[in-house]
Order: structure tokens, then C-alpha cells, then sequence
């Protein structure tokens, strides 16, 4: 067994430990998770952000334009003085902002206008015969929709439709419930696999 | 001041990316992508550096209160080690960042992920119990989808997984699409009020 | 305004902590940046209860996988206790960027709920598979966990590990109702009047295209 | 510390899937409407087409997404159509760039002529919109540092114009920006190799044509396997999966027998 096989195979065992209780081999597992993996991301953002996008067209082709965004990326710096921390909101504006921009159009058309259109179905298709599948989504998305009128007491006809859209919601999360053990126990296949077959070749 | 000029900034960035959107004029077009990868990436990367640097304040100060101090160590070490290795030996597919990126991080990545699997068993054990209709739908689902999803072959493959997919299909997708039309509508309500000045909580405060 | 179950269990779940002196967490899940709508719904909420935190001295833990996130929820709690009177209380360093990797992020809430035992564990943002790591893990010490988020996914589990969950719109609503900010209902209601003007034009839009197979105006793209 | 009925519930599991996975066992699969979609659409395509795929995933779920990732390489090698990699989860990069090689070798394509790999950017909504307006110009380099100018593979490409479609793999909501920015805003077709998981988040996208085709999960990695005629680690895994299904479910029986034995009891409701 080769050296970085062994490494693997101890850490997984700590990490798993923590399904018993929390200790202190979990506790040495977590922290160096948590610091590699900041590490980890300053280095990539230095190589592909910093490096690429800032510093080499700055200092090497000298795009002074880009003393701008640096700027504002060093007031984000300002939150370690009291006094300075208002400074700090300037760069966070600008994220908001165009974040806020973007989403507008994102959320009106790929979002909420596909969405309806694609519910539109006739009922009636051509081979002649009625569209079950398609009045059912049509029922799904409206009370669905219903549940989620807040502005007036579920009672009534809008309580009637707001269960059913219950019923539906209940369908998705129990169906989504179904997919994602799927994909947990591919999970913990690969964990058990990893520790079977390369740690202990108990198979192959 | 102190609120007045982030706010102006951020309504202004707000209407800027709107209008760019829509227009395919040239000038537009390379304004659009200033914004997005000089402005927008480049101030992200500074936060990261800030998370990194208050990672290690806050860490620097539970050292001197003695809280948790071989743990604190460990981390910072770690932090440190990834960003030594990575300007000695570079971050090509066989250097020393590499091996510790998959040899270390990766499986403990992995390996904490993996506890999810336990905790599926656990809360499915403890959590979904038939209390009301609406609870049983939620099982029956749940169940029918964990059935089709396994080769078991004959009724199971026949009956019940038509039956699951046909779920997953229609009612299923309906319940989805309305959420995803809610919280687009949210989105869209919470996007413009940002950029009016009306939503003003990321300013500490929601008055 | 219809009432939502989910806002007498925050209230109790606040209740709890400060009754039993321990210690609240509050965290806005992996998933989410600044600008997304359940992070600043999840802000408003954070500052009601940091409110009420300061009032009685109990300590908020606030872990968060985005520098951002820590910095506009430091500047939300600071706030909050100022209006509450009480300033010198805020404790900066349980606000914490604790990793932007995702199971870094979860390997480290989880340790804070595992040795800190907070009566009552709040998740309201976007999370993503980390979810029920976060929930079980505040289950197995029993705390009171209120959850709210827009994926869809990890609703199913925040419904069967918590002991109330916010669904999806449900988060927006209830910042706006416990912050009692007239704006924020007044959109509420406008997004319902869109809702009833939506279901209006499927169902018309769905009678005419079954009338008329080769109508294409409520077509989009 | 006593040990639980929690503790017992993970136990279970443990021993299921160990004995499992030391049992050696491949079922017969049909690949689904799903996988057979996207297999047509790759095949579809015309030979030496440019595709741009993106490693949208975390390192946590490499047990999952790495046999969908290799089959879909696999397939598009194969097809000899072009790869541009690039990453916009940081924990994809490194993983990326892996699987990239290790495939192109076994295919014997060449770096800068066959596949380029670009590497990572942050904030994701930003890359897919920039993307929209020059790739060049968002990834100025490759991962290495390479000056794009010196990768014949990438003269003349300016946008999503010029690709045949985007691949994101993905363990997470990644394919939601994708298809809200990429295709939403430029109209790119977007195609997706996912985890399990988020299958039924992006069934509406898939009815509503935004997006093309979608492959999820191990199970959807085996039935590929199947198409393009290399069996690979999804197939072997399954019984261990349906083992894990059935155990869940038992639980949750047992759960409700509990349960309502308990109610029943009490004498209450």
C-alpha cells in the first residue's frame, strides 16, 4: 500500500468517526479540512482571478482601467477598522447591484415565462384523444400556485385548491427523496469501495 | 453618506446591467463584459481574501485564549501549506498541491458527504411517519420513486415504475414548475427593490 | 393575511434558547451568495432574532461559507443589537467565514453544533446536500431546528429531519411579516395578484390552444 | 455514551453495503428515454463539432459524477469532436483537468489541437454571461498559464456562437444558470450529466425544451456505459445501490409500524 492510499484511508476512518460521536480524531480531520480548503481556494482564485484577469494585464500590459476594480477590491479591507468598515459597502454594492441587474430578465423570461408557456398543452391532441397528462400539470402548477397566495386565509375554494396543491408538492419532495438516496448511496458506495478494494483489497 | 452612496452605486450598477441586457449594440456589449468579468470577478477574488484573512484572525485569537489550540494549529497550518506548496511547485496535474489536493482534501471531502448516507437511513427511520394525508403522499412517493430506482426486476419493473416515472413526469414536474415561478416572481420583486433602495437589509438593518 | 405556521416555531425556537441559556446558531446554508433573494430574506429574519439574542444576552453563532455574507450579516447583527440597547454584547467572532467549500463548510457547522449544543439551530438560505448533514447532526443533540429554503431538493429533507420548514416562498413572506416592514408585504401581496393573473392565462391560453391547435401567441421565445 | 436507535440505523447501513459491494454481481440495465436522448444528441452531431464542457461539481461527489463525466468523454472523443474544460466550481478544476487528460490519452487526441482545458472562474452567473460576450476575454489563459494565441485548436472562437453546445456535469443547481444565462440570454443549447439527485429539479427544463438532454446518476452513467460499449464502475455498483434502496425503505416501514403501534397504544389520535 503506497503512501497516499494509507493518508486517505486514515482520514476517511476519522471523518466517519463522527458518526459515532464527535472526538478528537474527527476534530484534527475537520480542521485540516477546513484550512486546506481555504488554502486550497486562495490558490486557485490568485492563479485564475487575480493572476489573470488583474495582475498580468495591469503590470504587464499595463491596462491601467483595471486600477479601478482593484481599488474597490481593497476597500473590501476596510471591515477590519470600525472606523473604516463603511468603506467596505462600496464593493458590496457593486456586487448587489449587478447581480440584481442580471437576475431581472434571467428571472422574468427563462424563469417564470418558459415555465408557463410550457405548461400550455391542448387537451385535445390530434390523434384524437383526451390529454390526461397534460390537464393534470395544468391542475399541479395552478394549485400549487394557490398554496402559495399568502395574502388571503386558505378557506374556501383557495384552501380546496391550496391542499391539492399540497398533494402535488408532497409528490415532488417524496419523488426528489427518492432520486437523491440514489445519489447519497452512490456516495458512500465510492467511500466503501475506495477503503474495500485500494486499502484493504479485500475485492476487486 | 455612509448608506446614501452604496445605495446610489448599487441601484446604478443594477439599471446599468439591466439595460445592457437587452441591448446588442457593440459599445453595449464590451461595456457589459467590463462590468462582468473586470468589476464583478475581480472584487469577488478580494473577498476570498478577506474570508481567508478573518479565518485566520478569528483563529489567531481563539490561540491566545487557548480555545481549542492544537485544532485551531492544524488549520492554520493546513491554510498556510496549500498556498506554500502551490507558489514552490506550481498547481500542475503532478505536483505536491495536486497530491494533497487528492490524496487529503478530497477524501475527506468525499467522506463527509458520504455521512449523508447515514443520515438519510436515520431520518428516514425517524421522519417519515404517515401522520396526515398529506404526510402519507409525501411516503407513498418516496417510496414508489426508491422502488423504481432499484433493479428488482418483474411487478417491480413492470407496474411500479411506469407508474413511479409517470409521477416524476407530470405531477411532480407541475409542483416544480410552480415553485419555480414562485421564487421567480420573489427573485424578480426582491431584484427591483434592491435596485430602487427599497430592500436595504445587506446594509445592516432592515429600517 | 394568512397566518404561517412557521413563524410561532421561530418565536419559540428563540424562546427555547434564551430560556435554557444556550447558545442560538443561525446559518444561511452553502448555496447562496449575497444577492440571491433567500440570503436577504434569511438577513431580515437574522436581524429579528439577533434582537432578541442581545436582549437577553444569549450568544448567536453565525458560520457562513461567503465572505460577503459575513461581512453584511456582521453589519445586520451589530445593527440589531444596537437597537436593542445593548451594543457591547455582539460577540464578532461567532460571525465566521468557516470555508467555501462546500463539506469544508459542513464539516465545520457541524463541529459547532456537535461542541456547542445550541438549544435552537436556525437553517434559512439555499442549501444544497449539506442540508441534512446540518439538520440530523442538530437533531442527534436535540435541538429546536426551524429550516426555510428555496431548493427544492432539500426540502424533503428539512421536512423530515426539522421540526418546522419554510417552503420555498414561504421564506420571503415570513421576513416580511416578523420584520413587520410594510414593503416587504406590499410585494408579497403584488406577487399574488401576478399569480392570480398567471393561472388566468394558462387556463385561457390552455382552452384556446385546444380549440385551436396552430395558436402560437402565448408561445414564448 | 449508549448507543441509539440513530446508531443502529447507521450500523444497518454499513454492513448492507459492505457485504454488497463484496458480492460481484452486474444486472442487466435498458438505458432509459432519458440516457438514450443524450446519447443520440452527441451522436447526432456532426464529427470534430466544439463543445464546451464545464465541470460544475465539487470533489465531495467524484464517486458519482466522475463515471458520468468519463462516459460522456468517452462518447465525445470517440465522435472526435473538439473540448474546450473549463470549471466553475473551484473543486472541479483539478478534477476536470484529470479526467480530461486521462481520456484524451486513451483516445490519443492531442492538447491545443483536440481539447483545450481553461480552468476555473468564480462566480459562475458572471463567467456564463461574460462567456456570452467573448470566452477569450473571460479566460484570457489556459489553466496552465498558456497564452491562448498559442492553442491552434481555439483561433476564431469569440462566443457561445461558435460551439455546438454546452455539457455542464454538475452535483449541483449549476445546469440552472446555464440554461437561465446561457440559453436563456444567447440562446446556446445546453445539455447536462447530473447527479441523481437533481434529476427532478431539472425535469421542467427538459419538458420546457430549454434544455436538450439530461443523463442522472450512477444508474444513468451504467446505461451509457451500455451505448457507447464500455462497461465501467457504474454498472458494478448497482447492486450495492438497490440493496441501500431497499434498506432505506425497510426503515422507513418499520418507522411507520413504530409509529403507529405507539399511537395505537396510547389510545390516541
Amino acid at each position: 500500500m503506497d503512501l497516499a492510499t494509507g493518508v486517505a484511508a486514515i482520514l476517511t476512518l476519522a471523518v466517519f468517526s463522527f458518526l459515532y460521536r464527535d472526538n478528537p480524531a474527527y476534530k484534527v480531520a475537520e480542521s485540516l479540512l477546513i484550512g486546506l480548503s481555504i488554502g486550497y481556494f486562495l490558490v486557485i482564485t490568485w492563479n485564475n482571478s487575480l493572476m489573470s484577469l488583474l495582475f498580468k494585464p495591469l503590470f504587464g500590459d499595463g491596462r491601467l482601467s483595471l486600477v479601478i476594480p482593484l481599488g474597490l477590491g481593497l476597500l473590501m479591507f476596510g471591515r477590519f477598522h470600525s472606523k473604516t468598515v463603511v468603506l467596505s459597502r462600496l464593493p458590496i454594492a457593486v456586487l448587489i447591484g449587478a447581480g440584481a441587474g442580471a437576475a431581472i430578465p434571467a428571472m422574468l423570461g427563462a424563469r417564470t415565462m418558459a415555465q408557463m408557456s410550457a405548461t400550455v398543452q391542448p387537451l385535445w391532441s390530434e390523434s384524437n384523444s383526451f390529454n390526461l397528462s397534460g390537464l393534470i400539470v395544468l391542475i399541479g402548477v395552478i394549485c400549487t400556485l394557490a398554496y402559495f397566495y399568502f395574502s388571503r386565509e386558505h378557506q374556501g375554494g383557495l384552501g380546496r385548491a391550496a391542499k391539492v396543491g399540497t398533494w402535488f408538492l408532497m409528490i415532488f419532495f417524496g419523488t426528489t427523496f427518492g432520486f437523491t438516496v440514489m445519489s447519497r448511496m452512490s456516495t458512500l458506495i465510492g467511500r466503501v469501495e475506495f477503503l474495500l478494494v485500494d486499502f484493504l483489497h479485500l475485492t476487486n | 453618506m455612509r448608506r446614501r452612496l452604496p445605495q446610489i452605486v448599487c441601484g446604478l450598477m443594477g439599471i446599468l446591467l439591466l439595460i445592457l441586457y437587452f441591448s446588442g449594440h457593440p459599445i453595449a456589449r464590451s461595456l457589459n463584459l467590463l462590468v462582468l468579468v473586470e468589476y464583478y470577478q475581480i472584487i469577488f477574488a478580494f473577498t476570498l481574501l478577506l474570508g481567508a484573512v478573518s479565518f485566520v484572525k478569528v483563529n489567531l485569537k481563539g490561540i491566545e485564549r487557548r480555545e481549542d489550540r492544537p485544532y485551531r494549529v492544524v488549520a492554520l497550518l493546513a491554510l498556510v501549506l496549500m498556498p506554500v506548496l502551490a507558489l514552490i511547485w506550481g498547481i500542475k496535474g503532478d505536483s505536491p498541491f495536486m497530491w494533497v489536493f487528492d490524496n487529503i482534501q478530497v477524501p475527506m471531502q468525499s467522506t463527509v458527504f458520504a455521512l449523508l448516507a447515514f443520515f438519510v437511513a436515520s431520518a428516514s427511520f425517524r421522519g417519515f411517519r404517515a401522520r396526515s394525508v398529506a404526510a402519507g403522499v409525501l411516503l407513498v412517493s418516496a417510496l414508489l420513486a426508491l422502488l423504481s430506482r432499484s433493479d428488482l426486476g418483474g411487478f417491480i419493473a413492470n407496474h411500479v415504475s411506469p407508474l413511479a416515472e409517470w409521477l416524476r413526469d407530470y405531477p411532480s414536474m407541475s409542483a416544480r414548475r410552480a415553485i419555480l415561478i414562485g421564487i421567480g416572481l420573489g427573485s424578480l420583486t426582491t431584484s427591483v427593490r434592491v435596485i430602487l433602495g427599497i430592500e436595504r437589509t445587506w446594509l445592516g438593518g432592515w429600517k | 393575511m394568512r397566518e404561517i405556521g412557521g413563524l410561532k416555531a421561530i418565536e419559540e425556537a428563540i424562546g427555547r434558547a434564551t430560556e435554557m441559556a444556550r447558545p442560538l446558531l443561525f446559518t444561511p446554508g452553502w448555496g447562496g451568495d449575497i444577492q440571491r433573494p433567500t440570503t436577504i430574506a434569511s438577513m431580515n429574519i437574522l436581524s429579528q432574532v439577533a434582537e432578541t439574542t442581545a436582549r437577553y444576552d444569549c450568544p448567536l453563532i453565525y458560520p457562513t461559507h461567503d465572505p460577503v455574507i459575513m461581512s453584511v450579516a456582521q453589519e445586520v447583527i451589530r445593527e440589531s443589537y444596537v437597537r436593542a440597547g445593548y451594543p457591547d454584547r455582539v460577540r464578532e467572532d461567532n460571525i465566521m467565514y468557516v470555508s467555501s467549500s462546500q463539506f469544508g463548510y459542513a464539516a465545520a457547522v457541524d463541529g459547532l453544533i456537535a461542541r456547542n449544543r445550541p438549544a435552537s439551530v436556525f437553517l434559512l438560505g439555499t442549501f444544497e446536500a449539506e442540508s441534512l448533514i446540518l439538520a440530523e447532526t442538530g437533531n442527534s443533540i436535540g435541538a429546536i431546528q426551524i429550516a426555510g429554503t428555496d431548493s427544492t431538493i432539500q426540502l424533503a429533507f428539512f421536512i423530515v429531519a426539522c421540526d418546522y420548514t419554510l417552503i420555498g416562498e414561504e421564506l420571503f413572506a415570513a421576513s416580511g411579516y416578523l420584520s413587520g416592514d410594510q414593503s416587504i408585504l406590499s410585494s408579497v401581496r403584488a406577487q399574488d395578484i401576478i399569480k392570480i393573473l398567471i393561472a388566468v392565462i394558462l387556463v385561457i391560453a390552455t382552452i384556446w390552444a385546444t380549440i385551436d391547435p396552430n395558436s402560437t401567441w402565448w408561445k414564448y421565445q | 455514551m449508549k448507543p441509539t436507535s440513530r446508531h443502529l440505523c447507521f450500523l444497518g447501513l454499513a454492513v448492507v453495503v459492505v457485504v454488497a459491494m463484496l458480492v460481484d454481481y452486474r444486472p442487466a440495465l435498458t438505458p432509459s428515454d432519458d440516457t438514450r436522448g443524450m446519447f443520440d444528441y452527441i451522436d447526432s452531431l456532426p464529427q470534430g463539432s466544439l463543445l464546451l464542457v464545464s465541470f460544475d461539481h465539487e470533489a465531495s461527489s467524484l464517486p458519482e459524477v466522475r463515471p458520468l463525466a468519463l462516459v460522456f468523454l468517452r462518447h465525445a472523443f470517440a465522435r472526435n469532436h473538439r473540448l474546450i474544460g473549463i470549471a466553475l466550481l473551484a473543486e472541479g478544476t483539478g478534477v476536470g483537468c484529470g479526467l480530461m487528460n486521462q481520456v484524451a490519452k486513451e483516445y490519443g487526441k492531442e492538447y491545443g489541437r483536440d481539447y483545450v482545458y481553461l480552468g476555473f472562474k468564480p462566480q459562475y452567473v458572471a463567467a456564463i454571461l461574460s462567456m456570452g460576450e467573448s470566452i477569450r476575454q473571460t479566460f484570457p489563459e489556459d489553466y496552465t498559464g498558456r497564452a491562448w494565441e498559442s492553442l491552434p485548436m481555439l483561433e476564431g472562437i469569440r462566443n457561445y456562437g461558435d460551439l455546438a453546445g454546452v455539457i455542464s456535469i454538475t452535483d449541483g443547481s449549476m445546469v440552472m444558470h446555464w440554461v437561465e444565462y446561457g440559453n436563456g440570454r444567447f440562446g446556446v443549447t445546453i445539455a447536462a450529466f447530473v447527479a441523481a439527485a437533481m434529476v427532478t429539479t431539472y425535469d421542467p427544463y427538459l419538458g420546457s425544451g430549454q434544455m436538450r438532454a439530461m443523463v442522472g446518476g450512477l444508474r444513468g452513467a451504467a446505461e451509457y456505459e451500455l451505448l457507447i460499449g464500455r462497461v465501467g464502475s457504474g454498472a458494478r455498483s448497482m447492486l450495492a445501490q438497490t440493496s441501500m434502496h431497499l434498506y432505506v425503505l425497510l426503515l422507513i416501514v418499520i418507522g411507520n409500524v413504530v409509529y403507529f403501534r405507539n399511537r395505537r397504544s396510547r389510545g390516541g389520535t
